[in-house]
C-alpha cells in the first residue's frame, strides 16, 4: 500500500476555508440553540451575518493570495479560480442578504427558529461547493447539500399546507432530476473514466467522432442542472415551490440556486465545449422556451411571488444564451470568455434585483399578514413611496432598462451571443425581454398609478435588517447599473484571454 | 474476458431506470414515488459498478458509496416531508395535493 | 452459455419483474417489499461484478436501514391498505410510460448504453481486490485522490439530512 | 461662469436637472395633495373646505421652475458660445473618459448644431411645461421630479456620442414618460402608458443588439470613431457584409422610425398623447418624437450610408404615406389631442423625408422642423391643455362658437394652428417648404415625392381649419361655455415665448439655420453624397454674361416687343 | 441704377404692418372710429409713398427700370432664408409691374378701407376688421413688391389667410365660417401647385429671385433661355413650370375649377368683396403669370391651356351670373368671369392687356361692389335683388356711380373696361390656331356680362320697388345674415333705428365717386393708339408679339357692339316686366332645366361639395377606422397575444406533480434526442 501523504491537505483546507467557516458556524449555532439561547434571541442571525462576513474574507484573501493563477485542491476535485471565487461572493451576498431578510420575515412569521439559519448556511455552503466543483461527484454532492437544505427550508414553516405542499413538489421533482443527473454522470464517466473536469476537456478535446454514451451523459447532466436552473421545459416546480414557501426562502432559493446551478453549468459545459456541436442545438431550445414562455407566462399572474418565478424562469433563459455562447476552448484557459463574465455578472444583478423584490414583499408583511397578490401593492406609492421606488427599481433592473445594473448585465450577454455568434438567440432575448417588461410594468403601475385601496399595506415590524437589504439592494442596482466597470474589472483580472 | 459484458449491465441499468421513470411518472402515493426513485438511483449504481469493474479501477464503487450516502439523507428529508404533508392535510395523495397551480 | 451469463440473465430476470411489481402494486408494502428484493439482487450482482463491499453496504444501508424507514412511515401514517389512494383513468400513465420508453429506446437505440466502451481495462487483480474493503479504505481516504474531499462532504450531506428531518418532522406546540 | 462648469459646461447642462431633482427628492417634503379637479375638495364636517398645504407645493413647484431656468440659461450659453465655422464636428465635447473601461464605453458627449438646436428646445420646452405645470395639484413632488429626470435623460440622448451612452439616456427617457403618462393622464392612462413603453422598448431592444453587433465587429462603441473615414473602426465597418449591414440599419432604423414615428408605427402615439398630461403630450410631441429623426439623422445616416441610401425609397415611401394618412386620419377625430396627434404623424412624415432626400435642404428643413413642429404642436397641446382645464373635455363637439367668448385664446391658437399649416412667415413654412424643395431636387426622391407630399399642405389646412372652425366659430352650442375664461396671465406667459419663437424662426430662420450649415455638410460627407451638383450647391452670384443668351438652342425664341 | 426713393420703400409695407400691429394691441383701446382711421390713414400713407417710388421709378430709364430695395428698414440684403445656395431675401422689386399693383393696392385698398371705415361703423368688432385689412394690405404689398417667386408666395399665402379671416369675419355664422375654411382650402390646393412650381424653378433655375442686378435671376435667365440648375431648360420644363404656377393662379383667381370659394368668399362684409375679392387678390394671379411672363411664353402648350381655362371660365361664370339673386353673386361671378378674361390675355400672350384689365377691372368691379355694398347698407342688409327694385331715386349718388360702372364692365366706350376688355379680345383673336375661336366665344361672353350687368341695374334701380320700406327697421332680416345682426346687438338702437332706404355716409360715397371717375376715364391710359400702358409695363414682359387678326377699329366696334346688343336687349326685357322684375315665372324657372342650371352654378359646386366633404369625410373616416382597428388592432392584437398566451399556457400549470414529471421526462426525450443528433440523425 503507498504511503498516504497528507501533507497538502492544510493548503487544501485554506482554500476551502470559505466553505469551512459556514460548516462551523452552522454546527455553533445548533449547539449554542441547544445550550444558551432557544430560539429566543437574534443570536443566530447575528452570528450568520458574522460568519458570513468571515466567509467572505477568506474568499478575498485566496484570492489575493492565488491572484492571477488557477488552482485546485483536494486532488483537483476542487477548482480555485476568479470563478468560484466570484460564485462564492455572489452566494455570500445572496447569504449576507437572505439572513436579513429572515430576520425580518420569521419575527412576524412566528417561525424564529435557528435551525433556519443552520440550513440556510450549509444550503450556502452546498451551493459554494458547487462553484468550486472541479469534479461532477463534489457538484453533485453540493447540489443534494443545497437541495437537501432547501426542501427542508420550503417546507419550514411546517403548520402552513402551502409550504409542505411546495415542500413535496420540490422533493420530488428534485430527486426525480438529480437521478437524471446521476445517470448523466455514470455515462460520463463510462466514457471519460473519469470526472473530473479537467479531465473530461482534455479527453473530449481528443476525440474524434461522437461518443454516443457521452453526448447522453451530457444531455442528461443539463436535465438534472436545468432543473435546478428552472429551465423550461424543466421548470414546472418553480412557480408552485416559490408561491409555497415563505417568502424568505424564496428569495434566498430563487438566488442561491441560481447562482449554483449556473456555475455549474459554466463549468461543465465550459469542460464539454470540445462537444459545443451536439449540446448547442438542447442548450439553444432551453433558452429560447425559458425566455419566451417564462415572460409569456408571467405575464397573466396575480401573485407576485409567482410572477417573480416565472420571470425567474425566464431570466434562467437569459443565462442559458451565454452558456450557449461559451467558445470552444482549446487553450485550456477556460472560463475566460464574456460568456462566463456575463454570466456571473449578470447572476450578481440578478441577486441585488431579486433579494430587493421579494425584500419588498417582506417589508410589506407585517405581523400576521402575508403579502402575496400583486394588488396589495395598489397605491403604495402614496402610503410608501420609498418602498415603491425601490420596487421600481428592481423592476425596471429585472426589465433590463437603463441606467439599472440588470440592464448591463443583459447587455453583457447581448456582447457575448454576438461575440460567439448566437445572434439568432441574442434576438430572442431581445424580443423576449419586451414581454417581461409587460408584466415588470404591471407591479410598477400598480404601486405608482393607482390610488390606495382601503387599508394600505404597512410595513413589518422590526423590519431594519429588511429595510437595509432594500438599500443595499436599490444601491447596487443602481451603481452597478451606472458604474459597472468595478464588479466587471474583478470578473477580468484572473482572465488573460478577455480584453 | 469479462464473463459477462458490461454493455449487459448498462442495458440492464437502463431498463431498470426506466422503469423507475415510469413508477415515477403513473404513481400517486409520495412514498411509493420516492420508492422508485431510490430504484433509479440504484439502477445508476449498477452501472457505475459495471463501468467500474470495465475499467479496473476502484472509482466506480466510490460513487455508489456517495450515492448510497446521498439516498440515506434523502429518505430522511424525504420521510420528514411526507410526515409533515401528512400532517398539515391529512393525505399524501398528490392528485389532492394541489393548492399551489397556474 | 458460460454459468455467469445464466446467473445474470436469471437475476436479471428477478430484477427486472421485481422493478416492475414495485411500479404494478397497488400495496405500498407490497412495493416496498418487491423494492427489498430488487436491492437484494442488485447486491448480488454488486458480488458478481467484484464488488464486495458495495454489495454489504447495499445490504445494511438500502435493503437494511432506507427500506425500514419506508416501511416504518408507511405504517406511521396507516397508509399501508391497498387503494388508499384512488387512481383514476386518464392519459398519464399511457404517456408516461411511452415517453419513457422512448427515453430509453433513443439512449440505447444511439448506443449511449449499449455499445461504445473502450476495450475492458480490467485485470484479474482488480477483478479479485478491486472491491475489498481494504481497497476501498485506502482509495477513500488518500488525500492524492478526489474521495477524501467528498467523503468529507458527505458527513455535511448527512447532517442536512438530520436537522432537515427534524425541522420537517418535529412536531411543534 | 466659473471655470468648472465653463469647462464641462454640456455635462452640467445634461445634469444639472438631475440635480434639482435630487434636490427635491431630499431637500423637500411630500406636499398633501391639494383639491384637484378629478376629485372632490375634501369638506370638514361644518362644510368649511379644508384647508390645504399649498405651502411647500408652491415651493416645489417655485424650485422647479426655477431649476428648470437655469438650465435652461445654462444652455444658453451653449447657445452663445457655439463655433457656426466649420471646424470641428463636435463642440463642448466631453470626454472621452472611461466608463466601462473593459467594453471601451466611453462617456463622451459633445454636440454640433443640430444637437443644440434640440437642446435648446428641451430646455426651453421643459421650462415652459415646468410652467404650465403649476395646475398641477396631485403629487406635486413626483412630477417636477420625473419632469427633471426627463429633461436629463432628453438632453443626454441629443448629446451622447457613444453608443451605449446614447441607448442608456434613450431608454431612460421612457421611465420619467411613463410615469408621467400613468400617474397624472386620463382615463386610459395605463393602457396608454404601457403601450408607449412597450412599444417604444420594443423597438429599441433589437437597436441594442446592433449596437453591440457594431461593437464585436469593430471594437468601438464611438461614433466618432465609427463614422470619421479612416479611424479604426470606421475600416472594420467597412468589413461587415452589406447583408449584415442591412440588418444592423434595419434594427436601428426600427426603432428611430417607432420613436419618429413613421407609419405604420405610430399607432402608441395617439393613445399616449390622449392619455398624456399636458406638459407630458408636450415634451412628447416636442422633444421625444424628435429624438427618433435624431437618431437617423445621428446613427443611421453617417454609420449606414450605402444601406440607407439603399432603402431611401421605402422610407421616403413610408414618410409620404404617413404625411398623407395622418392628415387624413386627423381629419375626423372627434378629439383635439388625437387630431394633434396624428397631425405630428403627419408632421414628422415631413421630417423623415427631408432626412431622407440627403439634401442641404431637406436635411436643414427636417432639423428645423423638428424644432417648429416642438414649438408649435407644444403650443396646440398647451391650449388643448388649457381648454381641457376649463371644461374637462377635449371632445371638439364640447364647444362651438367659443372666440366671442375667449378671443385671445382664439388669437392664440389661430397662430398655433397657422404654424403648424405652414404659412409663410411661421416656423412652419421655412421647414416644410425647404423640406419639400430638398426633396424635389434630390435624385434620391424627386419631384413625385415632393409632389404628394405637398398635398400635406392643403389636408393640414382641412383638419387645422376644420377643427377651428368648429371649436371657435359659430353660433355658441352649449350654455355652459359662456362662462369660459379667457387665457390667464400665466397661460400667455407660457404662450408668448412660443409665438415669439414661431415669427422669430418664421421669420429670420438664417439665424438658427447658420448652426445647421456645418452638422448637415458633414452628414452629407458621411453619407458620401457630398458631389451631388444639386442646385443648391450651386453659387447664386454667377454672373451671365449677356451674350450668351444663345446657348440654350431648343428654347422658343422670345419676342420681346 | 439707382431708384432715388429706395431707402423708403420698406414704408411701403411696413406703414400697414404697423397699423396691423397697432390695431392688435391697441384696437380695443383706440375703439370707432379712430382704430380705422388709423388704419385708412396709414394705407393712404403707404400710398404717398407708394406714388413718391413709382414718380422716381417713372424717372428712370425707360429700358432699365427696375431697382431692388430692402423690405426692412436699414437697406441691405437680408437674408430670410439661406441653405446651402439656397437664398431668399426680403428685398424688393421695383419696376412698372409691382409699382403698379402698388398703386392699385393701396389706392384702391386706401378708398376701401375709408369707404369700410362707414360700411363698418356698427359693428362691434370695428377694430379686428381693420386689424385684418391692414394685415390684408401688408401682405399683398409683399405678393406685389417681393423680389422672388418664395416672398411673392408670402404674400400669395398671406392674402389667403387675410382672405380666410375676413370671410369668416362674422364667424358667429357657421356659413361664414365655412365660406372662410372654403376659400382658404380650395386656394391651398392652388398654391400646392405654386409651391411646386416654385420648387421646379429652383431646380431649373437654381435660384428664386426674379430678376438681379447682374441678371442672375431666373426671369433673367428664362429671357435668354438658359438655366442653371440641375434640370436643362427644356419648353417641357417650361411648360410644366408654368402650369404648375397656373395652378396657383387657379386658384387665387378663382379660376375653373377653383373658382367654387369665390362666390361663397361673398360672405365676408361688402368692403372686403370690393378689395380682396374683386380688385386686388384674385388678381394676384394674373399678376403672378404675368411677372414670370417669360417662362409662361416659351410653352405654347402652357399659353394654350392658360387662355383656354380662362376663356372657360369666363363664360361658364358669365352664364351663371345671369340667374343669381343675390346682389354679391351677381357681382361675384362676373368677377370670376372677368378674371377668365384676364387669363386669357394671358395665354395669348397679351400680358400687358391683361394686366390693363387687372387695373381697370380694379376700378370699376370695385366700384360695383361698393356700389352694392351701398345698396346694401341702404337695405337694412338685405342682398336679395328680388326684393329689391326703385332704387335709383333713393340712393341717386350710388346709382350714378354704380351706372358708370355698369357701362364700364359692359365695355361701353370709353369707360375703363372697354379699352382693357377690348385689348384682350382683340390679342387672343391673333393666337395661333384658336385665335379666332377665343375671339367668338369672348365677344359672346361679353354680350353675356352687359346682359347680367343690366339684369342687376335693372333689378335694383329700374324696376318697382318691391319691398316694404317701413318693415326695413323691423330686423326681419333673412336668416342669412342672422350673424350680422347678432353681432350688432348693442348698438340696435342707433345702427337700425331709423328706418327706411337712406343713403350712405360720406366716408362711403366719396370712395364711390373716385373710383366711378376712374372707372370712366382709367382706360384712357392703354387706348389702342396710344398705349401708354403697354410701353410702361413692357420692361417687365417678355410675350410674343402680338398680331389681331382684324384691323383694331374693327375689333372696338364689335366690341361696342355686343356691349349694346347685351344692355339693350336686357334693358329692354326687364322694362317689359318692371312690375315684379322677373322674366320669368316661378314655374318656368322651375321648369327650366337651363335656369336651374345656372342658378346652382350647373350643380358644380354640389358636385365638388359631394366629392371633397361627403365622398372625402368618407374616406377618412374609413381610414381612421382601418388606423384604429387594422393597423392599430394588429399592435394590440399582438400585445393582447402575450396576455391570452398566458392565459392558456399557465393552465399547463395544474398543481399535479405527476404531470410536472410528465414536462421534465418529455424535457428529457427532448434534451437527449437534441444532443444525440448527430447520432441518430445519420
Amino acid at each position: 500500500m503507498p504511503a498516504i501523504d497528507f501533507s497538502s491537505v492544510s493548503v487544501d483546507t485554506m482554500m476551502l476555508m470559505p466553505v469551512i467557516v459556514l460548516w462551523l458556524t452552522a454546527a455553533a449555532i445548533m449547539l449554542g440553540n441547544t445550550f444558551f439561547w432557544r430560539d429566543k434571541r437574534a443570536w443566530p442571525a447575528i452570528i450568520s451575518l458574522v460568519a458570513i462576513v468571515v466567509s467572505a474574507l477568506f474568499c478575498f484573501n485566496i484570492r489575493s493570495t492565488y491572484a492571477d493563477s488557477m488552482t485546485t485542491a483536494f486532488a483537483d476535485s476542487v477548482k480555485v479560480d476568479y470563478v468560484s471565487f466570484m460564485g462564492n461572493i455572489a452566494l455570500l451576498v445572496t447569504a449576507f442578504l437572505s439572513v436579513l431578510v429572515a430576520w425580518t420575515y420569521l419575527r412576524n412569521k412566528g417561525l424564529n427558529r435557528s435551525d433556519y439559519y443552520v440550513l440556510l448556511l450549509l444550503s450556502v455552503s452546498g451551493a459554494m461547493l458547487m462553484t468550486d466543483a472541479n469534479d461532477l461527484i463534489v457538484l453533485f454532492l453540493g447540489l443534494e447539500i443545497l437541495s437537501f437544505a432547501l426542501y427542508a427550508l420550503v417546507g419550514f414553516s411546517t403548520k402552513e399546507a402551502r409550504s409542505e405542499e411546495a415542500s413535496i413538489k420540490y422533493f420530488l421533482l428534485g430527486a426525480f432530476a438529480s437521478a437524471f443527473l446521476l445517470y448523466g454522470i455514470s455515462m460520463v464517466y463510462g466514457v471519460m473514466q473519469s470526472t473530473n473536469l479537467d479531465v473530461i476537456f482534455a479527453k473530449a478535446s481528443q476525440m474524434h467522432g461522437f461518443s454516443a454514451m457521452l453526448l447522453a451523459g451530457v444531455g442528461l447532466l443539463l436535465v438534472g442542472l436545468g432543473f435546478k436552473a428552472a429551465l423550461i421545459p424543466f421548470h414546472q416546480w418553480t412557480p408552485d415551490v416559490y408561491d409555497g414557501a415563505p417568502t424568505s426562502v424564496t428569495a434566498f432559493m430563487a438566488a442561491a440556486a441560481k447562482i449554483g446551478a449556473f456555475i455549474a453549468l459554466l463549468r461543465v459545459f465550459d469542460a464539454l465545449s470540445p462537444v459545443k456541436v451536439a449540446w448547442l442545438p438542447a442548450v439553444q431550445i432551453l433558452a429560447i422556451l425559458s425566455m419566451i414562455f417564462g415572460n409569456i407566462l408571467a405575464i397573466s399572474q396575480t401573485s407576485l411571488k409567482r410572477l417573480l418565478a416565472y420571470s425567474s424562469i425566464a431570466h434562467a433563459g437569459y443565462l442559458m444564451v451565454a452558456i450557449a455562447s461559451l467558445p470552444v476552448s482549446t487553450t485550456g484557459h477556460r472560463l475566460t470568455g464574456l460568456a462566463s463574465q456575463s454570466a456571473i455578472f449578470y447572476l450578481f444583478a440578478y441577486v441585488f434585483m431579486t433579494m430587493g423584490a421579494f425584500g419588498v414583499m417582506v417589508y410589506l408583511s407585517p405581523e400576521g399578514k402575508e403579502f402575496q397578490s400583486i394588488k396589495d401593492l395598489k397605491g403604495l406609492s402614496r402610503t410608501n413611496p420609498v418602498a415603491a421606488y425601490g420596487m421600481m427599481f428592481f423592476m425596471l433592473s429585472l426589465g433590463g432598462i437603463p441606467p439599472t445594473m440588470g440592464f448591463m448585465g443583459k447587455w453583457q450577454i447581448f456582447m457575448s451571443a454576438v461575440q460567439n455568434g448566437q445572434i439568432m438567440l441574442s434576438i430572442v432575448m431581445a424580443l423576449a425581454s419586451v414581454f417581461a417588461v409587460y408584466y415588470y410594468l404591471r407591479v410598477v403601475y400598480m404601486m405608482t398609478f393607482e390610488e390606495p385601496v382601503g387599508a394600505s399595506p404597512k410595513a413589518a415590524t422590526s423590519c431594519a435588517p429588511v429595510r437595509s437589504v432594500l438599500a443595499i439592494s436599490a444601491f447596487a442596482t443602481i451603481i452597478f447599473g451606472l458604474a459597472p466597470g468595478w464588479l466587471i474589472s474583478l470578473l477580468t483580472v484572473n482572465n488573460p484571454a478577455a480584453k | 474476458m469479462l464473463p459477462v459484458p458490461t454493455e449487459y449491465y448498462l442495458v440492464l441499468s437502463g431498463v431498470l431506470f426506466t422503469i423507475g421513470v415510469i413508477g415515477v411518472l403513473i404513481k400517486r402515493n409520495p412514498i411509493v414515488i420516492f420508492m422508485c426513485i431510490e430504484l433509479m438511483l440504484n439502477a445508476v449504481n449498477l452501472s457505475f459498478v459495471a463501468l467500474g469493474r470495465h475499467f479496473g479501477h476502484i472509482n466506480g464503487q466510490m460513487y455508489v458509496i456517495f450515492v448510497m450516502a446521498v439516498a440515506a439523507a434523502e429518505v430522511a428529508i424525504g420521510l420528514g416531508i411526507i410526515v409533515a404533508v401528512f400532517r398539515t392535510r391529512e393525505t399524501i395523495n398528490i392528485d389532492e395535493i394541489n393548492l399551489l397551480k397556474y | 452459455m458460460n454459468w455467469e451469463l445464466l446467473f445474470f440473465w436469471m437475476l436479471a430476470t428477478v430484477s427486472i419483474g421485481s422493478a416492475l411489481a414495485v411500479v404494478a402494486n397497488k400495496n405500498p408494502v407490497r412495493s416496498a417489499l418487491f423494492l427489498v428484493t430488487n436491492f437484494f439482487v442488485l447486491a448480488l450482482f454488486y458480488l458478481t461484478l467484484s464488488a464486495q463491499f458495495v454489495a454489504l453496504v447495499q445490504v445494511i444501508v438500502y435493503a437494511g436501514a432506507i427500506m425500514v424507514l419506508f416501511l416504518f412511515v408507511i405504517m406511521l401514517l396507516n397508509l399501508g391498505a391497498p387503494e388508499s389512494l384512488r387512481e383514476r383513468g386518464g392519459l398519464q400513465a399511457p404517456v408516461a410510460i411511452v415517453l419513457a420508453l422512448s427515453f430509453l429506446i433513443a439512449i440505447s437505440g444511439a448506443g449511449a448504453i449499449s455499445s461504445g466502451l473502450p476495450k475492458s481495462a480490467a485485470t484479474a487483480a482488480s477483478l479479485e481486490k478491486g472491491g475489498e474493503v481494504e481497497a476501498i479504505g485506502h482509495a477513500l481516504f488518500n488525500p492524492g485522490l478526489p474521495w477524501l474531499f467528498a467523503f468529507e462532504v458527505t458527513s455535511i450531506l448527512l447532517l442536512v439530512g438530520v436537522v432537515g428531518a427534524i425541522v420537517l418532522a418535529k412536531r411543534r406546540a | 461662469m466659473p471655470d468648472t462648469i465653463a469647462k464641462h459646461l454640456l455635462s452640467w447642462v445634461i445634469f444639472l436637472p438631475i440635480i434639482g431633482a435630487l434636490i427635491l427628492m431630499f431637500a423637500f417634503k411630500r406636499p398633501q395633495d391639494e383639491e384637484d379637479a378629478h376629485h372632490h375638495a375634501i369638506v370638514l364636517a361644518d362644510g368649511e373646505v379644508a384647508p390645504t398645504t399649498p405651502n411647500s407645493a408652491n415651493a416645489i413647484r417655485n424650485f422647479t421652475l426655477f431649476w428648470s431656468a437655469l438650465t435652461f440659461a445654462l444652455s444658453l450659453a451653449l447657445l452663445f458660445k457655439f463655433d457656426t465655422s466649420p471646424g470641428e464636428k463636435f463642440q463642448f465635447v466631453d470626454g472621452p473618459f472611461e466608463w466601462i473601461p473593459q467594453f471601451h464605453v466611453n462617456y463622451h458627449i459633445g454636440i454640433d448644431g443640430i444637437s443644440l438646436l434640440l437642446i435648446l428646445l428641451t430646455t426651453f420646452l421643459t421650462l415652459l411645461s415646468v410652467g404650465f405645470s403649476f395646475n398641477i395639484k396631485r403629487r406635486v413632488k413626483e412630477y417636477m421630479i420625473f419632469l427633471l429626470l426627463l429633461e436629463t435623460a432628453m438632453t443626454g440622448v441629443f448629446c451622447a456620442l457613444d453608443l451605449v451612452l446614447f441607448y442608456v439616456f434613450w431608454e431612460a427617457v421612457l421611465i420619467p414618460m411613463y410615469f408621467l403618462i400613468g400617474i397624472w393622464g386620463h382615463d386610459r392612462r395605463i393602457f396608454a402608458a404601457v403601450k408607449f413603453f412597450l412599444y417604444t422598448f420594443a423597438g429599441s431592444v433589437l437597436m441594442l443588439v446592433g449596437i453591440v453587433y457594431l461593437y464585436v465587429a469593430t471594437g468601438s462603441f464611438s461614433v466618432v470613431d465609427l463614422v470619421s473615414r479612416g479611424a479604426d473602426a470606421h475600416q472594420l465597418l467597412l468589413g461587415i457584409k452589406p447583408q449584415t449591414m442591412l440588418y444592423l440599419f434595419s434594427a436601428f432604423s426600427l426603432a428611430f422610425m417607432i420613436k419618429v414615428p413613421m407609419f405604420p408605427f405610430h399607432t402608441w402615439l395617439p393613445d399616449a398623447h390622449v392619455e398624456a398630461p399636458t406638459a407630458g403630450s408636450v415634451i412628447l410631441a416636442g422633444i421625444m418624437l424628435k429624438m427618433g429623426a435624431y437618431g437617423f439623422i445621428r446613427f443611421a445616416l453617417p454609420l449606414f450610408p450605402e444601406q440607407a441610401k439603399a432603402a431611401a425609397p421605402l422610407f421616403l415611401a413610408l414618410a409620404v404615406i404617413g404625411i398623407v394618412y395622418g392628415a387624413v386620419v386627423a381629419t375626423v377625430q372627434p378629439d383635439m389631442k388625437k387630431l394633434v396627434a396624428y397631425s405630428s404623424v403627419s408632421h414628422l412624415g415631413f421630417v423623415m423625408l427631408g432626412i431622407f432626400s440627403f439634401t442641404k435642404l431637406g436635411l436643414t428643413g427636417a432639423v428645423l422642423q423638428s424644432v417648429n413642429h416642438g414649438i408649435s404642436t407644444g403650443m396646440l397641446f398647451f391650449m388643448v391643455g388649457m381648454m381641457y382645464e376649463r371644461k374637462h373635455t377635449r371632445e371638439i363637439s364640447a364647444y362651438g362658437g367659443i372666440k366671442r367668448i375667449v378671443p385671445v385664446f382664439a388669437a392664440f391658437f389661430l397662430i398655433a394652428l397657422l404654424s403648424s399649416v405652414a404659412l409663410p412667415l411661421t416656423n412652419g413654412f421655412v421647414g416644410e417648404f425647404t423640406i419639400l424643395q430638398g426633396v424635389y431636387i434630390s435624385p434620391i426622391s424627386g419631384s413625385i415625392y415632393a409632389g404628394i407630399a405637398s398635398t400635406g399642405m392643403v389636408l393640414s389646412a382641412i383638419y387645422m381649419l376644420w377643427m377651428f372652425q368648429r371649436v371657435f366659430t359659430g353660433p355658441v352650442t352649449h350654455e355652459s361655455n359662456k362662462s369660459l375664461l379667457d387665457l390667464t396671465k400665466v397661460e400667455i406667459a407660457v404662450l408668448v415665448p412660443l409665438v415669439a419663437l414661431v415669427f422669430w424662426i418664421g421669420c429670420a430662420s438664417p439665424y438658427w439655420t447658420k448652426f445647421l450649415t456645418a452638422p448637415v455638410t458633414n452628414i452629407q460627407n458621411d453619407v458620401g453624397l457630398g458631389q451631388m451638383q444639386l442646385p443648391e450647391d450651386g453659387d447664386p452670384r454667377v454672373i451671365i454674361p449677356k451674350e450668351q443668351s444663345k446657348a440654350g438652342k431648343e428654347i422658343i425664341p422670345i419676342a420681346s416687343n | 441704377m439707382q431708384l432715388g426713393t429706395a431707402n423708403l420703400v420698406w414704408l411701403i409695407t411696413a406703414l400697414p404692418l404697423v397699423g396691423f400691429l397697432l390695431n392688435v394691441f391697441l384696437g380695443r383701446k383706440l375703439g370707432k372710429p379712430n382704430s380705422g382711421l388709423l388704419a385708412t390713414v396709414l394705407v393712404f400713407a403707404s400710398f404717398a409713398i407708394s406714388v413718391l417710388v413709382f414718380m422716381s421709378m417713372v424717372s428712370m430709364d425707360g429700358e432699365h427700370r427696375r431697382a431692388f430695395a430692402s423690405l426692412l428698414p436699414g437697406g441691405g440684403e437680408v437674408p430670410w432664408i439661406v441653405i446651402g445656395s439656397f437664398k431668399v431675401t426680403f428685398t424688393a422689386l421695383i419696376d412698372p409691374l409691382s409699382m403698379l399693383m402698388c398703386l392699385i393696392v393701396t389706392g384702391v385698398g386706401g378708398l376701401i378701407h375709408m369707404y369700410a371705415m362707414g360700411y363698418m361703423a356698427e359693428d362691434k368688432d370695428y377694430p379686428r376688421f381693420f386689424t385684418y385689412l391692414n394685415l390684408f394690405i401688408f401682405f399683398m404689398l409683399i405678393l406685389v413688391l417681393g423680389s422672388n417667386i418664395l416672398l411673392m408666395f408670402v404674400g400669395w399665402e398671406g392674402v389667403g389667410l387675410c382672405s380666410y379671416l375676413l370671410i369668416s369675419f362674422w364667424f358667429e355664422d357657421m356659413n361664414n365660417s365655412k365660406a372662410g375654411n372654403k376659400a382658404f382650402i380650395v386656394n391651398r390646393i392652388g398654391d400646392v401647385g405654386y409651391a411646386l412650381g416654385i420648387m421646379a424653378i429652383f431646380a431649373t433655375f437654381g435660384t428664386l429671385t426674379f430678376y438681379t442686378a447682374e441678371g442672375t435671376g431666373f426671369l433673367d435667365m428664362a429671357k435668354h433661355g438658359i438655366a442653371l440648375g440641375g434640370v436643362p431648360l427644356t419648353i417641357e420644363v417650361a411648360g410644366i413650370i408654368a402650369l404648375l404656377l397656373f395652378i396657383g393662379a387657379c386658384g387665387k383667381s378663382a379660376q375653373f375649377p377653383l373658382f367654387v370659394w369665390l362666390p361663397d368668399a361673398m360672405a365676408g362684409p361688402t368692403p372686403v368683396s370690393a378689395l380682396i375679392h374683386a380688385a386686388t387678390m384674385v388678381t394676384a394671379g394674373v399678376v403672378m403669370i404675368t411677372r414670370v411672363s417669360p417662362i409662361i411664353s416659351m410653352s405654347t402648350m402652357a399659353m394654350t391651356v392658360i387662355a383656354s381655362v380662362g376663356l372657360f371660365t369666363a363664360v361658364f361664370a358669365a352664364t351663371i351670373a345671369l340667374t343669381q339673386n343675390d346682389i354679391k353673386k351677381v357681382l361675384a361671378y362676373s368677377t370670376v368671369s372677368q378674371l377668365g378674361y384676364m387669363f386669357l390675355g394671358c395665354g395669348v400672350g397679351a400680358y400687358s392687356a391683361a394686366m390693363f384689365h387687372v387695373m381697370t377691372h380694379a376700378f370699376f368691379k370695385a366700384l360695383l361692389f361698393l356700389g352694392a355694398g351701398s345698396v346694401i347698407h341702404a337695405m337694412h342688409h338685405e342682398q336679395d335683388m328680388r326684393k329689391m327694385g326703385g332704387l335709383q331715386n333713393k340712393i341717386k349718388t350710388t346709382y350714378f356711380t354704380m351706372l358708370v360702372g355698369w357701362l364700364a364692365i359692359c365695355g361701353m366706350f370709353p369707360f375703363a373696361g372697354f379699352w382693357s376688355k377690348d385689348e384682350i379680345l382683340a390679342n387672343a383673336s391673333g393666337f395661333p390656331k384658336l385665335g379666332m375661336m377665343f375671339y367668338i366665344i369672348g365677344v359672346a361672353t361679353a354680350i353675356l356680362t352687359a346682359f347680367y350687368m343690366t339684369r342687376l341695374m335693372a333689378k335694383t334701380f329700374w324696376t318697382n320697388q318691391r319691398f316694404d320700406e317701413a318693415a326695413l327697421s323691423d330686423h326681419d332680416h333673412s336668416d342669412a345674415h342672422a350673424a350680422e345682426d347678432h353681432t350688432t346687438d348693442h348698438g340696435d338702437d342707433h345702427a337700425h333705428g331709423h328706418g327706411g332706404v337712406q343713403e350712405s355716409p360720406k366716408s362711403m360715397l366719396i370712395p364711390l365717386i373716385v373710383l366711378a371717375a376712374l372707372s370712366a376715364v382709367g382706360g384712357l391710359v392703354g387706348t389702342p393708339w396710344l398705349n401708354k400702358f403697354e410701353a410702361y409695363l413692357e420692361p417687365v414682359i417678355a410675350g410674343p408679339e402680338m398680331h389681331p387678326a382684324f384691323p383694331i377699329p374693327v375689333g372696338l366696334v364689335i366690341g361696342v357692339l355686343a356691349a349694346a346688343i347685351g344692355m339693350g336687349l336686357c334693358r329692354s326685357l326687364y322694362m317689359k316686366h318692371k312690375e315684379n322684375g322677373e322674366l320669368m315665372t316661378e314655374e318656368q324657372k322651375n321648369n327650366s332645366a337651363v335656369y336651374q342650371g345656372s342658378l346652382n352654378l350647373w350643380y358644380f359646386d354640389e358636385m365638388t361639395t359631394h366629392l371633397g366633404v361627403n365622398t372625402g369625410g368618407r374616406v377618412a373616416r374609413f381610414w381612421s377606422w382601418i388606423d384604429r382597428n387594422i393597423v392599430d388592432g394588429l399592435v394590440n392584437t399582438l400585445g393582447g397575444s402575450g396576455s391570452l398566451m398566458s392565459e392558456i399556457f399557465r393552465r399547463s400549470q395544474t398543481g399535479f406533480v405527476r404531470s410536472y414529471a410528465l414536462m421534465m421526462i418529455l424535457g428529457v426525450v427532448g434534451v437527449v434526442v437534441a444532443v444525440l443528433w448527430p447520432i441518430i440523425g445519420h
